[in-house]
């Protein structure tokens, strides 16, 4: 086997408590794709974060070229030809795509921005990757694809010998997918090692020569993809016994209440049509970018919707009315915690009584005793770590802060729990007893529907799973013949694997 | 800045004991001082007029022939604190009619300092009136930025014993102070300003316009109602055209002296009668087409229409002395203080002004500034 | 745990075409400005053949010629998504400088003026740069005191000794009115020093870094620019500008009082945002700048030259100004939105 | 360091009020006597009263620089209706209806057109400015009836305190409360810190916003009101440059440029500091010229102590800066110097 480009080994990182990498290895070697593969959470984006050179490792070492990397600085990483593309870049929305290509490395001629070179260039660089897209047009509002090709322009334009995508097809249409892979090709084809992390099955066996399956943080195989069977590598993936998570004790489902129909919002899904029971947890399972959360944040109001109703206990709630939501007992735990969840320089007990200002008030006045005891009892119930309540909730780790938007909506006594990507971005001890609190809440009798990407976790805590695709509902299965596969191929749209 | 507040206090008592010996001479020189007041002889004026570069050298005038007229009768209390309050400081017009204060503090051995807004509204002067209440001085000379706004705070200063007299610019409600020292009548100042832009025209007349100060300058629009009547009775070729606003801001005055220019392309004069007005209109026109076209004049500082008065832009503007105004603010406030019936006229620079029925003390005719005699102007 | 990227990400998009939008039109946003400047001056000596005389047009250039000087600098700070509101104090402060340092010689002092000026700016600027740049603290605050306090300092040591023309050398005073091709020097200044940064901007390496740090400040750190440096260098150049300007002033004013360049800051933000330059930076030109400048004069001019009512003037100057802001704004959605479902 | 770290500058921005008055009642016998009091309170009167309400507006995120456009043109309004109709409470009224109506003007361009607040304003600023001088021009107005007038220098039931004190106290008790103890002001802090989250917990953020412009304007047509009273006249270049003081008073008292952050408090101390510092410092003989200068230096010193205080903090605090401060990259309320961990 010929010598590696670029080699990890031993990688070790922890996130104060929680750690991200524990003994991760990765070989890549020249011309290759290689699929780096295993579930959220099993650090693939820590480690993809070590080459980007964003983090530093604790431990271990990584070797380009058999010479140490070196690690720590974003520009370094990219200066010794190792480029991570994100599922979501951050271009320069005012800058033209040359520009964004070359920017902070304008090309010079005589010292001036040579614009005609740059412009060439980059639509040379486009041409070379099989797209169209106009080296003129400013940044702003160009899809995610497109986005991604950009980076990948500036990648080969300082000629990078390890290009890593980070779920690149995630967010894409099938049609834009199978084009990025036809690039990552070319990209194998003039020598660049790829690294390509997908859970698209599909995508494995139609693209990648190598795999690496990592999971909780460590490397647990890798192989050659012609060697092996889908279904093997979806074994590897999962590894863990799905007893290691919590299990959702059993609860009398009681009667409907939510009930979606219908419901429809243009370029975002389509004719989605489901009920919730008191006592249930119902999963949204699918693909990031399947319209998943766009589902829920229309049911709870946040965004409008073109067609379609959503009837609670029987009643239909007014569109584009969070406030309507709320007072019918509605809770949504979104998925950008930092955007959307939380005030981040706002104190924990503010942040908690946010939603219940209302019960607080004693003639019209906000009544701080009273807020501090509803902030003090959800603090307790969800044994927040913190250093008093007053403490602003930027200063919390991802676990308490997700425990602060959780308890915020707790707090409402919600008979409906709309929850997007619950643990996403959080350990190991606070996921299980996040875990433990949804399905108590639902014992309670508390209707969850749950949006996640964690198959164990939507296996293990769901009732029912209704699988979502490109903006459709796909599949709805029951608890019991749930299994990772079928929510897997239902969701990646496989024919039929293992 | 206390400091040098002090200091100037201290150097202008030591000066005010030099011109209170030598008596004798005093006498004397007030008649030269006198003309003042008399457009007629730049030159004594000249003399007469402290410069704006610290009053030394009317001093030293002072000190040598006499620092004109009165010296402290004994009916005048001496030691007196007078504030000055100008519409707004930074201002050339108004640090020359103070420095005719401070003689006239020096002759009087009264102190006297200057304090006021940096931008001439009547809001902004009225702090600086309540502080003076406070500090408790004994008499306040003010030219109202403008004639409502200061009243409120001027009759409290009335209600606290403190004697008011209003200079340059006078308040609509004349019982808020005691007198009103007006450069010259309204009417002069309206007919000398048609009449020299009269005459820089020529008999065949043309269109006039208007470059004013604020658009809500009681003196200035007084003027102009007045300008208007005479121009309707007397001067039947003129034909005014319009009445813009420089605001007294030079960028803004150029600007509307051009823009003035497009709108009436037959404009042959322009009439600002405010000193910033009139120095801005001047540099536009000298430095344009109209050079020689279009004529201009106005209330100027001949330390500021030096240069177009001789370049020929400007043929005549007129200004009375505004350190006139001062001196005979401190003399008016002084014998107030001293319990003197000011409406039985009071003495200052050896002549005998006696306020008329609404307490107003004119001084007397512009001088007029032409290239020949503006030289011998100091302020 | 893309939520963790240290760089700003977008919300996911949904599936979209490949189709590019050609976005070269739309880049010029300076268009409309000029478009807008040409039907004010077509249309005003439509109706006064005076409007545009050689007279004109020298009155129009050098009314704008100052606050046009100045909103050369303050794009530079805007395309930052900074702010500078102490140029107008830094104008009057240096037009003093200057016009003391040149008082009462003899001619062919210009250069020494313009040295003067721009020193007294660059101080202003380097003042305020290091300020923001090193403390991060927020500019509008600091440049706010900043005004505060150069104006005070310019109004006590002015006081009221006003510099007058008969104290300027009488080349500078014609140098502030004289011609050369028809256009005044003044504006001939502010044109060259308008093409200068206008090509630093376009062509210079750390000029395009402005336009990366306004358009994405994290991702620009992450590319490696050095964010506060140019920051230090936005504000050196706004003082600098701000100075120069002071120099045009005393120049074309003959003059110099305490209150000089009071007031400015609004009218240079006003034609910066007119002239399409985003006060929440990335996007915009020195050119658009210089555009929205003479446009807002021009508009002041011609309302006269229309015969509109004195008072009457500034209602209508403050309407179409905020016509213009909303205009841009409507604009600026449209293309977004149409861009947005063309791609995804 | 430890004081550093609990040093906050809202509260001791009223501490240093009181201190000026402290000290100042020594520094100069006539600083502390009924009269200058008087003067003090009628001098930050109008700033206070807009203070109040734009407070509301910055917490929010928003600005709004047109206010002493909306108090002349309120002004300019009384007066002109005062005119014709020769009935005060009719004018005063009216008065504040314009007041009122300017600031839904604004409100609406932010709101509806989703127009920058800061763009916006410098706009109105010189729309509202102009409509003084259409409605008003150079006209003198008949004076106003000395029982309209006189209420400025008419003490309280006989004592010194003017009335003025009434609305102070009336409508900064109301906007204290609001701001800090009611639902709606949790709402006005939560906007400014993230319109996204509000929008998740259900805020009408634009009726909210709204709102705030609203009642600004209200604010400022009556500090309109209170400034016709005060100078017993009605002008078109009446109440200028008031913008900035409060702005400047709100800047002072650690009100966050950037929305989320501030009190009311503070807000009341600083321009109550504002003007005791200018009162003493004009007893003192100290020129109009000197007073900008140092209202100048206070706002600079006003970010930069806190913010000198949060760096050492930041250091001490985390020895690796993020990613964002390294660049530079400073999205953050000055008055709150820890980083956000990334």
């Amino acid at each position: 086997m010929q010598a590696p480009v670029l080699e990890v080994r031993g990688a070790i990182k922890r996130f104060g408590g929680a750690s991200a990498l524990s003994g991760a290895s990765l070989r890549l070697q020249a011309a290759e794709i290689h699929a780096l593969l295993g579930e959220n959470g099993a650090g693939k984006s820590t480690l993809l974060k070590a080459l980007a050179g964003v983090h530093r490792l604790d431990a271990g070492e990584i070797t380009l070229h058999g010479h140490a990397f070196e690690q720590g600085s974003t520009k370094r990483a990219r200066e010794q030809g190792v480029t991570v593309i994100y599922q979501e870049p951050s271009l320069f929305p005012d800058l033209t795509l040359a520009e964004n290509v070359f920017v902070g490395r304008q090309l010079r001629r005589a010292g001036r921005v040579d614009w005609a070179a740059m412009r060439d260039r980059a639509a040379e660089l486009f041409a070379r990757l099989g797209v169209t897209l106009d080296p003129d047009r400013r940044a702003a509002g160009l899809s995610i694809a497109d986005q991604q090709i950009v980076e990948i322009a500036k990648a080969l334009s300082i000629d990078a010998q390890v290009i890593v995508m980070d779920e690149p097809t995630a967010a894409l249409s099938a049609l834009e997918a199978e084009r990025l892979m036809d690039v990552a090709r070319r990209l194998r084809e003039r020598g660049s090692a790829v690294v390509f992390v997908t859970h698209r099955l599909d995508e494995v066996f139609a693209l990648c020569d190598r795999y690496t399956v990592m999971r909780d943080g460590a490397t647990v195989a890798d192989g050659i993809v012609a060697d092996s069977s889908p279904a093997q590598i979806v074994q590897l993936m999962v590894g863990r016994e799905l007893t290691d998570l919590f299990p959702k004790s059993p609860a009398t489902i009681g009667k409907v209440v939510l009930a979606v129909e219908h419901l429809t919002s243009r370029g975002q899904f389509e004719d989605i049509s489901f009920d919730v029971c008191a006592g249930e947890i119902v999963a949204l399972a699918g693909l990031v970018g399947s319209g998943r959360s766009e589902v829920v944040r229309a049911v709870f109001g946040v965004d409008p919707y073109d067609s379609g109703r959503v009837l609670l206990h029987g009643e239909p709630l007014p569109a584009g009315d969070p406030r309507a939501a709320l007072r019918g007992g509605v809770a949504l735990v979104p998925e950008d915690r930092r955007q959307q969840g939380l005030f981040m320089p706002a104190s924990i007990t503010r942040n908690v009584a946010v939603t219940v200002l209302d019960r607080i008030r004693r003639r019209g006045l906000i009544h701080r005793r009273d807020e501090r005891v509803v902030a003090d009892e959800w603090a307790t119930t969800l044994q927040l770590k913190h250093s008093g309540l007053d403490e602003p909730v930027e200063q919390l780790s991802g676990g308490n802060q997700q425990k602060v938007v959780l308890g915020k909506w707790l707090a409402t006594k919600p008979r409906l729990l709309v929850i997007d990507e619950p643990t996403r971005g959080i350990d190991v001890g606070t996921k299980a007893e996040v875990h433990r609190l949804l399905s108590d809440l639902a014992a309670e009798g508390l209707a969850v529907l749950m949006v996640s990407s964690e198959l164990p976790e939507v296996l293990g805590m769901a009732d029912r799973v209704l699988v979502m695709r490109e903006g459709r509902l796909m599949q709805e299965l029951s608890r019991t013949d749930a299994t990772q596969e079928r929510i897997m191929l239902a969701a990646t749209g496989q024919a039929s694997v293992g | 800045m206390r400091t040098q507040l002090t200091r100037f206090a201290a150097a202008g008592l030591a000066v005010a004991m030099l011109a209170a010996c030598g008596s004798d001479d005093k006498k004397a020189a007030s008649t030269t001082a006198a003309p003042t007041t008399a457009a007629a002889a730049p030159t004594t004026t000249a003399a007469a007029t402290p410069t704006t570069a610290g009053g030394d050298t009317a001093t030293t005038a002072g000190a040598t022939e006499g620092s004109g007229g009165a010296a402290p009768a004994g009916d005048l209390k001496t030691g007196l604190t007078i504030a000055v309050i100008p519409k707004a400081i930074n201002n050339a017009y108004f640090d020359a009619a103070f420095v005719g204060a401070q003689k006239a503090c020096e002759e009087l051995q009264a102190t006297c300092e200057q304090v006021g807004p940096t931008e001439a509204t009547g809001a902004a002067q009225t702090e600086f009136i309540n502080t003076e209440i406070q500090k408790g001085v004994d008499a306040i000379v003010i030219s109202a930025a403008d004639a409502d706004s200061v009243t409120p705070s001027l009759q409290q200063a009335k209600a606290a014993g403190i004697a008011v007299v209003t200079y340059d610019a006078d308040v609509n409600d004349t019982s808020a102070r005691l007198a009103m020292i007006k450069p010259t009548t309204p009417d002069l100042i309206a007919t000398s300003q048609v009449k020299w832009i009269s005459d820089a025209i020529g008999p065949e007349g043309g269109e006039i316009a208007i470059l004013s100060a604020a658009a809500t300058a009681e003196n200035q629009n007084a003027w102009i109602d007045l300008m208007k009547k005479d121009l309707a009775a007397n001067y039947p070729k003129l034909k005014l055209v319009d009445t813009v606003y420089g605001d007294d801001d030079a960028a803004t005055s150029a600007d509307k002296a051009a823009a003035l220019l497009q709108a009436h392309p037959d404009l042959k004069g322009i009439i600002s009668p405010t000193t910033v007005g009139v120095a801005a209109t001047a540099k536009y026109i000298s430095g344009s087409e109209y050079k020689g076209k279009v004529q201009v004049t106005g209330l100027g500082l001949p330390s500021e229409m030096k240069s177009y008065l001789k370049d020929g832009t400007v043929k005549t503007v007129g200004l009375w002395d505004p350190g006139m105004l001062g001196y005979l603010g401190i003399y008016a406030a002084v014998n107030a203080v001293s319990g003197n019936d000011l409406s039985a006229g009071f003495a200052a620079d050896g002549k005998t002004y006696t306020p008329d029925a609404d307490g107003i003390v004119i001084v007397g005719p512009p001088a007029e500034f032409t290239a020949d005699n503006v030289d011998q102007y100091a302020f | 745990m893309t939520t963790v990227a240290p760089v700003a990400t977008p919300p996911p998009a949904r599936p979209a075409s490949v189709l590019a939008g050609r976005a070269t039109l739309l880049r010029r946003r300076e268009l409309p400005v000029g478009i807008a400047l040409l039907v004010v001056l077509v249309g005003t000596s439509i109706s006064n053949h005076r409007f545009l005389s050689s007279q004109g047009r020298t009155d129009l250039m050098l009314a704008a010629a100052i606050t046009g000087m100045v909103a050369i600098g303050e794009t530079f700070v805007l395309l930052m998504r900074k702010v500078d509101l102490s140029v107008g104090s830094t104008l009057g402060l240096a037009a003093y400088a200057a016009g003391t340092a040149i008082k009462d010689g003899g001619d062919g002092q210009l250069l020494k003026a313009f040295v003067v000026g721009i020193a007294v700016g660059l101080c202003v600027g380097l003042f305020n740069g290091l300020l923001i740049a090193l403390l991060d603290l927020p500019a509008l605050v600091v440049t706010l005191g900043t005004l505060y306090v150069v104006a005070g300092i310019q109004a006590k040591i002015v006081g009221g000794e006003r510099i007058t023309a008969d104290h300027l050398p009488a080349d500078f005073i014609s140098f502030g009115v004289d011609r050369f091709l028809g256009v005044p020097k003044l504006m001939w200044i502010v044109i060259a020093i308008g093409i200068v940064a206008s090509l630093y901007l376009r062509h210079a390496h750390s000029g395009r870094d402005l336009y990366a740090v306004g358009s994405n400040p994290p991702a620009a750190a992450l590319v490696g620019i050095p964010v506060r440096t140019r920051t230090i260098v936005a504000y050196l150049v706004s003082g600098g500008c701000a100075g120069a300007a002071g120099v045009l002033f005393v120049a074309r004013l003959g003059g110099v009082d305490a209150n000089a360049g009071g007031g400015y800051e609004l009218a240079v933000i006003a034609a910066c945002v007119v002239g399409g330059v985003n006060i929440f930076g990335g996007s915009g030109t020195v050119v658009g700048a210089l555009l929205g400048a003479m446009l807002l004069r021009t508009i002041g001019f011609s309302l006269s030259a229309l015969s509109i009512p004195e008072f009457w003037q500034q209602a209508v100057n403050g309407a179409l100004l905020l016509v213009a802001i909303s205009a841009d704004r409507v604009v600026t959605i449209r293309r977004d939105r149409a861009e947005r479902t063309r791609h995804r | 360091m430890r004081l550093l770290r609990h040093f906050q500058w809202d509260k001791f921005v009223p501490v240093l009020a009181a201190a000026t008055l402290f000290i100042g009642s020594f520094q100069h016998e006539k600083f502390l006597t009924t009269g200058n009091m008087t003067f003090l309170i009628q001098s930050i009167g109008e700033i206070l009263l807009i203070a109040f309400s734009m407070t509301f507006l910055i917490v929010a995120g928003e600005i709004d620089l047109s206010v002493s456009s909306i108090a002349a043109l309120s002004s300019c309004a009384l007066g002109y209706t005062w005119q014709h109709t020769g009935n005060i409470p009719v004018s005063v009224f009216v008065a504040l209806l314009v007041g009122t109506i300017c600031g839904a003007i604004n409100g609406l361009l932010v709101t509806r057109l989703g127009l920058q607040s800061l763009a916006v304003t410098i706009g109105t600023l010189a729309l509202y400015r102009g409509l003084c001088y259409v409605l008003l021009g150079d006209d003198r107005l008949k004076p106003f009836p000395t029982s309209f007038t006189s209420l400025n220098y008419k003490g309280l039931l006989g004592t010194w305190v003017p009335y003025v004190v009434v609305l102070l106290v009336v409508f900064g008790v109301a906007f204290g409360i609001t701001l800090h103890s009611t639902r709606l002001g949790r709402w006005v802090f939560s906007i400014g810190q993230s319109k996204d989250a509000a929008r998740f917990v259900g805020i009408p953020v634009r009726r909210v916003v709204l709102g705030l412009f609203v009642s600004n304007g209200f604010m400022a047509g009556l500090a309109g009101v209170v400034y016709t009273i005060r100078f017993a006249s009605a002008r078109p270049d009446g109440a200028v440059g008031m913008e900035l003081e409060v702005i400047a008073a709100a800047l002072f008292a650690g009100v966050s440029i950037f929305g989320g952050v501030g009190t009311l408090w503070a807000v009341t101390g600083a321009v109550f500091f504002f003007g005791a510092i200018r009162s003493l410092l004009r007893l003192n003989d100290f020129t109009a010229n000197e007073l900008t200068i140092v209202t100048g230096s206070m706002l600079l010193l006003s970010v930069m102590i806190p913010a000198i205080g949060g760096r050492i903090n930041t250091y001490r605090a985390s020895r690796a800066p993020t990613v964002a401060e390294s660049a530079g990259v400073q999205i953050r309320p000055h008055t709150d110097p820890q980083p956000a961990n990334p």
